[in-house]
């Protein structure tokens, strides 16, 4: 979707507060990334679809609010969804009605940390399918402006480039957050001239490199 | 942003910087920080969430990550020539053999500097960062002033960070767009020739690794 | 500037309020709107000034502030660029120093009103420059991304599109925002299918048209 | 959005809605009300504005402008042929000879809805509308929402202001970028055959003319 967080380009935001290099100012963004992190469990929700949640916040709550508040508001969009909790229940600050717990089962600490220090399982056996472009091949970026979530960015659609690098199969963001699951897709390292993107305004020489899915690609 | 946390914490891990001042009264970080507690109440009493996995997800972060892994990673780069060439070819593989490894951080590719291509790496579309490696991102990668900037102006940014770099070297900027989080390998500098993996670590920083610094 | 108050396309902003046909809703919106044409006058301002410094507002402020708030704001700040308003003055609601009117005379009630009636002198006699495209003739938008005003909305560059009129020689607004001087150019009304801008998520068979002035195309 | 202002208004321009009622507490609308009248005292002490010239413009605007406007305009663009050719070829001059003219207005072009063809205006970058003839916009005109989406799915926003145009018919966008304004001539209802100009005036809407309404 054509959100307020595909900001690439983009004037207006001032300089970079290059010396603010705070993780977490405050205990309650500690508690709220636990939050997310551990829902996310019992929920269940997937990176993208928490992702997908707060793409689709109020442009000015998304401006407006600390990040991790973002993160938060983002799961309470995904908890209200599953039908775990009500908005009474955000306003009021109090549970007002219970659940069962059969399908939303709460992560242990030894299972969270040891799955966290796994990762996750994103990538797909090279000889499931085929690459539909190779390294050294220019293509051009699909001019696309779908509701749903994307992880192209505004700035290269329609837009040629170079691929270097094929990274292999991976699930698709845009599938898993549309809750139809992995759908494998080759995933393309392309690079592009800063003239190409942003015209004679571009930085003369210098590239800017994405991955994107093959999906998001067509040969020309 | 206030780094006081309001009122009693009843679950004891208030890591904040309680330092007894009062600082500036937020009434949107105020609003914040009751949303989360509210939210926490009530996926607890629901039974959603376990308060142990909390605490050790943070701790876990706090603790086990953060941007003295990357230095190692590199610092090892820069003292062994077979552990470069493989970090550049498998980078995850070769980080995983130093004990690095985890959610954000499966699929690692590390990006070189040389005297002739500077790189610098950006989520433009929300934070991705390699945190088994660099830990969580500090706030300004989160900005929207970076965010927006640096795939289009990339020099007028890094000189914002104090890197003015020469017009004979090309800078990359990567967006971090899909499953790869990018770690960048610094040139080592002029004058570290006599330090060990230890000490070399030692000048590494965050921001040299996301490519905001030269080192 | 590729600022927030380009949205032409952006998902995230809801349905549209169609019954809210409010034009004043209170009546310190009545005063910001007459104050912001009397000083217009007195400091003075081109309209393209006034909207170029709207665009220059914080993103969050233009979002989350009333519409005639944002206009007061941008005068605000044409103002301290003038040197005859400062921050302080603006924050305590009181005047602190005097100004010379000699260049900044206020605009009498009879004089507003006729000017207003009358209109702004914007286009230039046909014989002043050659046209450099027809009626007829496909071109494209050049791919810009300066910091300054410019009309040509992000969503149609580097797009092609068909001209289906020369309105005449006008003012550029680029240049008079800029302090530039009116620099007059032809201005064309170019015609861009919904799918040349949306691709497959445009609307079949509808087109767009925008007026966009000769220095905003290129010959394809 | 709060209708009562807030204090004495010493300027005895209170128009609004001040009703007794005590309505919705709004700190935006507030601030707002608080700098609006601030920057006003500063700039009159300050001699850069005559505060009749205030009043005067709020007044014209107020009793000269507005959609009836329009409305004469296509309704005599509905009662006479020639006229309605003259709108077409130069809308200015023919708008001017109603009257109608002035800022915002000096370079209008009527656009015509036929069986084949539905218009609808815009301004994506701003809030651009042809004043002279159809007053000060309206919220929604101006709103976010509108400006986003009727670009890029104008059948959609177009139903939900209760429009539902056959997919025979053509839409064509019309985005204010420059100098000219745009009024759209609606077609003539069916039935509507036996009314003069004042009785057609009275059935034109304000979004009819800007093609949000089919009349």
């Amino acid at each position: 979707m054509n959100g307020i967080h595909d900001m690439g380009g983009m004037h207006g935001f001032g300089k970079v507060q290059v010396d603010d290099d705070t993780v977490f100012g405050a205990d309650w963004q500690r508690r709220a990334f636990a939050l997310v992190e551990t829902l996310a469990w019992a929920v269940p929700y997937s990176t993208d679809q928490h992702r997908y949640a707060i793409e689709c916040l109020e442009p000015v709550n998304y401006l407006k609010h600390d990040y991790f508040e973002n993160w938060i508001e983002a799961t309470e969009t995904l908890l209200i969804e599953a039908g775990l909790v009500d908005r009474s229940e955000l306003e009021a600050g109090v549970k007002r009605f219970d659940i069962n717990c059969e399908n939303h089962a709460p992560v242990g600490p030894q299972t969270l940390v040891a799955a966290t220090r796994a990762g996750a399982e994103m990538i797909f056996p090279a000889d499931t399918s085929t690459a539909a472009f190779h390294v050294g091949q220019r293509v051009r970026v699909l001019n696309t402006h779908r509701q749903g979530h994307t992880r192209v960015p505004g700035y290269v659609r329609g837009k040629c480039g170079l691929i270097i690098r094929n990274g292999g199969i991976f699930q698709f963001a845009d599938s898993l957050a549309a809750g139809n699951g992995p759908d494998p897709q080759h995933c393309y390292t392309v690079e592009f001239t800063s003239t190409t993107l942003w015209g004679d305004d571009g930085s003369q020489g210098d590239t800017i490199c994405l991955d994107l899915w093959e999906p998001y690609l067509e040969a020309i | 942003m206030a780094k006081k946390s309001h009122g009693p914490n009843k679950h004891g891990h208030d890591h904040g910087n309680d330092d007894g001042h009062d600082h500036a009264h937020d009434p949107l970080e105020e609003g914040a920080a009751l949303r989360v507690r509210a939210l926490e109440e009530i996926v607890v009493a629901k039974g959603l969430v376990d308060p142990d996995a909390l605490d050790a997800i943070v701790e876990y972060y706090e603790r086990e990550t953060g941007p003295r892994n990357g230095a190692q990673v590199i610092a090892r780069a820069w003292t062994d020539p077979d552990f470069k060439d493989w970090l550049l070819k498998d980078g995850t593989a070769a980080i995983n053999s130093l004990g690095f490894s985890g959610y954000q951080g499966e699929h690692i590719r590390v990006i070189e500097n040389t005297d002739t291509v500077h790189n610098v790496v950006v989520c433009t579309l929300c934070s991705c960062y390699p945190w088994p490696v660099l830990g969580l991102a500090p706030a300004w990668y989160k900005s929207p002033a970076y965010r927006s900037r640096v795939v289009r102006e990339p020099r007028v940014v890094l000189q914002e960070f104090g890197l003015n770099l020469a017009s004979s070297v090309k800078v990359r900027v990567w967006d971090s767009t899909a499953e790869v989080r990018y770690l960048v390998l610094p040139r080592r500098p002029p004058g570290s020739e006599g330090m060990d993996a230890p000490e070399l670590a030692n000048i590494i920083t965050r921001n040299g690794m996301i490519g905001t610094a030269s080192v």
